[in-house]
């Protein structure tokens, strides 16, 4: 994966193109029968952190699992087909939004019970390390997710045993409609917790896609070198409801101030990171627009191709339940 | 008497025992959220405050834990869960010492009466961590009881109840029932644990059913009159303690049974009411046992295949068809009452 | 054929497996303790050393996600706890996670075979936190398998079958077997799930059982045959998937059944065999069907109390006795096998 | 509960022979049948934090209970009965060595499940500060229930709600036969980990039963005046196996250097309090020495009382597990 500066604008004008799209289509449609997390407005975590990995490293996510997908190298069409629950969906219809998965992009898996695919990247990086090799596996979770006993668990656990996993924690302040004060204590940070449990950890600015990567780069380097874990907090804000495809801010439901909102917003990750490569590349934002028009007609093509596939034959609803019987 | 949705009596049950009971404060993630938990957890929010109506961090073991801690010092909390899938990770407290707590100690010295209200039942393609009912794994334990009304009045007579007594209980909530209305009581009037509910009288097959399923047998045994096939429906309200006795009445007179059920069928609630019958009067059976339940798989995303997925009125009208002699095929399809749920989520 | 301790069949089939795959890890708490879960991983310790036989912190619910991750990149993980008590706390991973990767997925991406053994079974006075067995509690959910072997034979069979399968799986070991001797093959020959065993041949009771339950009703069969009374005893050896068909052939020609069992009754393993006959055969039956379990209280500690508690082969022949119309009360009393063990813990 | 330094020593003493006396009866009856977690050379964590109490606050602990149990004023003959299983038992024989209770002197209740308890101490800290006044709630744990995910939950949790909780963690380096190196990484302790997630903590020399009853009085005094949560890390150690009545260094069992036992029961806690005082009171050995043989008497005929005690009756297998219904 080349990871130049205007790649990583790139990647992250194309994951909100493609989720701005699916938003809309799942508004209007009401066919992709899957709850969906959409990470607009948090493009730079994935994007920053995926484009630092190699095609062997593994990334694990949570419920809000479109963007790193994507960010990895995920099929897209295959994403598309698995929130419209069709059979050539990435798992074929069974798992929806939640439950992407791209083997062969390094997308190991997502899953939606907070917490869940924490342990597992460290049971992932301790497997890689064990065979030798400088492979590094990486998990996405929320600020949510820390407050779940198996975050402590998996800190410890990757300490001890010095696997080669990066955690990465998505800081949006909130979970669903609770903000970060009704969680956490004020004071210690994600970032302190991870500390004092033997993680290197740094804080960074996720909204900055190049400072995103060069800490992503930082941490994965760490782990190649047998450093054991590290943890990047990135500090980011979702602009859409937790899961659905409208904007809740200023629409009555008021757990967010619309001032923090509009803030944040005016913080875009794709902004900010075109303007800092202005200087050297004044014809960026026409070269954006392109993107732009690119990814337009590509996710509108796999939306209109995804839309012609058949669905699951319901004669196959128990396959894959369990390992198939040799006959 | 006025009607309400199974949502509202369960928000006015909580109201009412909260007004009558200080001791009450309500927990869990989001419970102070707008929508306040499919509205059942708002009004309580709105005239308690955040004092007694608390959200609370991602920690759904130290939440169990901390309810228990609560209760011993003489609260009573009512945990909420807006999917039971999550109790998983409380189940060490509630299983482990909720569960345990007055008989470990010698049996008097009070029990913890913990609360926890879990939300279970199909969404909108919410997969397989989003839409199991984990009922049968609290009832297999012995310390706990078992609640899965069906009816708005049973959710807040139970939901009642639960709040005024010395054992934990686990109340399990299908979501596709909250806009479901009914004749509620306007008092706060409890309805005891272990008594079965006839939903409907029949003479030919007894279906036993719990909270969503309840609606869905009669559903089916609508249908089924027209083909001159007399269904009748048990609700059994709670699973632990089980109300063995109606189960066998109605089982002695009609000689049939159907079991159905959200969960899958292996040591589930459908398995424990045809051992029931099987254990007091198998000889009153002249056909075999018919379980509806899940399919054994996980629950699947896609439209089409969660729709074959979930068991609904019409698996229970082919069970009853079958279990008369009678072939089905020929009745209009019945649509399941949880497909007309609306998205997005 | 030579003979093992049903704990040294473990220890043999996890060395084998283990010297035949350099995939396959222990990880547990304390596994490398010198008294090495009972004897089981002790000569794995010794053999593969502190890099495949791993002890682990206190944090079950991570070790279970970290098998689970650890098995999606290629290892076989076997996972140990010296209590299957605690394994409440790593029931999401396996249960939400583990169990429905495979299909989740979409079914072609192959499953997370993570192997969990938990110990069951009373010790000394180990109270209600230490002495139970959650078979029926995992066996619930599709996905899994379960075993839980009774014959040092089959758990050497049934650990190589689940360490060279696909399919996450929890076996149960009732501590009071390991003692046990028995023949065992000296190859690493595995035991398909799904397939009971007929543990002894009789014509008037069937008592089906699992793990320890299997002796005790080996025993009451014995006491039972100076009676006049023949009893079949059935070991399904594998809770999930359960061999249904050796159940109905069975309880077809006795026409009574006994379902043996160290849970409780409600929604457990003598639930599901007693709905399977129901569901099956109802009409071979010509007596109720008795269920011998816990009764409905957590563990007690005190000695007398404990014995009372804990199901065994006079229970066995008490429901055996009643099945068959006679009196008991006047055979010698029968020591349960679990009651010859010694503290102190 | 008066806390004069001479007591402290004194409720010591009596814990030691107490443990020692019930270790041999244990050993040679068989007849304890329960499993059985001595303090032993751990006695100075249970009495210093116990003896800065006040009645009306609740100690909670895990399996290793007997010790905080008779700090906080247990009654002994009760505990006897419970570990003889007897019907006058604290817990009616129903719960044994690891459920001890005894709600009159505030000791609220032990668990042997790791961590437990932790939580519900929160619990209840938050039920005493809602009803007012400035009762406070106690947790014992050792060093490896703090890798139980609950552990950090409730830290987070307590902090959150600035519940008037004290945290203590008996740090005896081993969990059963694991050592910490095995179980946590270098570096970072335990304290840190409380401070991490916001709440006060301090280490102190779990053997000087004097700085442990300091810290304990700052702790609960912070707690009192509404500071919130506070953590006490108690470097200690345990004399005798995991579980069970047996010495278990140099005798083939090799997972704890013979050395580094030895050093640490040089380390004896009460020793070392009588070797403060014996500046001060000259004939304080002479003392303890008295205070040994009554405390000898005393768990003498506790025991020889409790076992004419009856057992409880076997009709009564049921009562409890649920409450009664009224007839
Ligand atoms: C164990 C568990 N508890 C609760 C939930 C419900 N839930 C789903 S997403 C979410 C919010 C998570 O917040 P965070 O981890 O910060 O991620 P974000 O949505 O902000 O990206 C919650 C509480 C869950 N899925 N799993
Ligand atoms: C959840 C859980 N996991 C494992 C155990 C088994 N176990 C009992 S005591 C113990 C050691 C605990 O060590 P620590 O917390 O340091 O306390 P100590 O015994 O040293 O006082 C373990 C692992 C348990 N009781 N509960
Ligand atoms: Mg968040
Ligand atoms: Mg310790």
């Amino acid at each position: 994966m080349t990871s130049g500066p205007a790649r990583l604008l790139r990647d992250m004008v194309r994951i909100r193109v493609v989720e701005e799209t699916l938003a809309d289509h799942y508004r209007d449609e009401q066919e992709m029968r899957t709850p969906t997390h959409f990470s607009i407005g948090q493009e730079a975590t994935a994007v920053g952190v995926c484009a630092a990995t190699r095609p062997g490293d593994w990334v694990y996510t949570a419920h809000r699992s479109h963007a790193p997908y994507l960010a990895k190298g995920g099929d897209l069409t295959a994403m598309v087909a698995e929130l419209y629950g069709r059979q050539s969906g990435c798992a074929h219809g069974r798992g929806g939004s939640i439950h992407l998965v791209d083997r062969t992009a390094g997308f190991a898996g997502s899953a939606a019970i907070l917490g869940e695919m924490i342990p597992v990247a460290v049971g992932t990086a301790w497997a890689f390390a064990r065979r030798g090799g400088t492979r590094v596996a990486v998990t996405f979770f929320g600020d949510g997710a820390t407050e779940e006993g198996v975050f402590a668990e998996s800190l410890n656990l990757a300490a001890v045993r010095r696997a080669p996993v990066v955690f990465v924690c998505e800081n949006n302040l909130y979970s669903i409609s609770s903000p970060l004060a009704a969680r956490q204590p004020a004071g210690p940070t994600i970032r302190d917790r991870a500390e004092a449990a033997g993680v290197t950890a740094v804080q960074v600015d996720g909204n900055d896609v190049f400072a995103v990567h060069d800490a992503a780069l930082t941490a994965l380097r760490h782990c190649r070198d047998g450093g054991g874990p590290y943890l990047l907090e990135l500090a980011t804000y979702r602009w859409r409801e937790h899961v659905g495809p409208g904007h809740d801010h200023g629409h009555g439901q008021g757990y967010r101030p619309v001032e923090e909102t509009e803030a944040w917003i005016a913080r875009c990750p794709i902004a900010r990171a075109a303007d800092a490569l202005r200087d050297r590349d004044p014809g960026i934002d026409r070269t954006v627009a392109d993107w732009r028009e690119q990814c337009r007609e590509e996710i509108r093509d796999a939306v209109a191709h995804v839309r012609q596939q058949p669905f699951p034959d319901v004669e196959a609803l128990l396959d894959g339940a369990y390992q198939p019987v040799p006959r | 008497m006025r009607t309400l949705t199974y949502g509202q009596a369960i928000s006015e049950a909580t109201v009412q025992c909260m007004a009558a009971d200080d001791s009450i404060f309500v927990a869990g993630e989001g419970v102070d959220d707008i929508k306040g938990t499919f509205g059942t957890t708002k009004e309580a929010y709105a005239r308690f405050g955040a004092g007694r109506v608390i959200d609370v961090p991602n920690s759904e073991n130290a939440m169990a834990g901390f309810a228990i801690g609560a209760a011993a010092a003489g609260l009573r909390p009512l945990l909420v869960h807006t999917r039971a899938d999550f109790m998983f990770l409380a189940l060490d407290p509630l299983v482990n010492l909720a569960a345990k707590w007055r008989y470990m100690y010698g049996g008097d010295k009070g029990g913890v009466p913990v609360v926890t209200r879990g939300v279970v039942g199909r969404g909108w393609g919410q997969g397989a961590t989003h839409s199991q009912s984990p009922h049968a794994t609290f009832a297999h334990y012995a310390g706990l009881h078992v609640a899965a009304p069906a009816s708005p009045a049973d959710a807040k007579g139970l939901l009642v109840r639960a709040l005024t007594g010395e054992t934990p209980v686990v109340l399990v909530e299908n979501r596709n029932l909250y806009p479901l209305t009914g004749e509620v009581p306007e008092e706060a009037t409890p309805i005891d644990f272990g008594v079965g509910r006839i939903a409907r009288r029949g003479d030919d097959v007894t279906v036993v059913a719990t909270s969503l399923m309840v609606h869905e047998a009669e559903r089916a045994a609508e249908q089924l009159a027209g083909r001159g096939i007399s269904v009748e429906v048990v609700d059994v309200r709670t699973l632990r303690p089980l109300d063995d006795r109606i189960i066998c009445e109605s089982v002695a007179r009609t000689g049939r049974l159907v079991v159905a059920d959200t969960s899958w069928a292996r040591y589930g609630f459908s398995a424990e009411v045809a051992a029931v019958v099987a254990e007091h009067i198998p000889q009153a059976l002249t056909a075999p046992v018919r379980r509806l339940t899940l399919p054994d798989s996980p629950a699947p995303v896609s439209w089409p295949l969660e729709e074959a997925f979930h068991p609904g009125a019409a698996g229970v009208v082919e069970a009853c068809l079958r279990l008369c002699g009678q072939a089905p095929g020929d009745l209009p399809a019945l649509a399941d009452v949880a497909a007309g749920f609306q998205g997005p989520y």
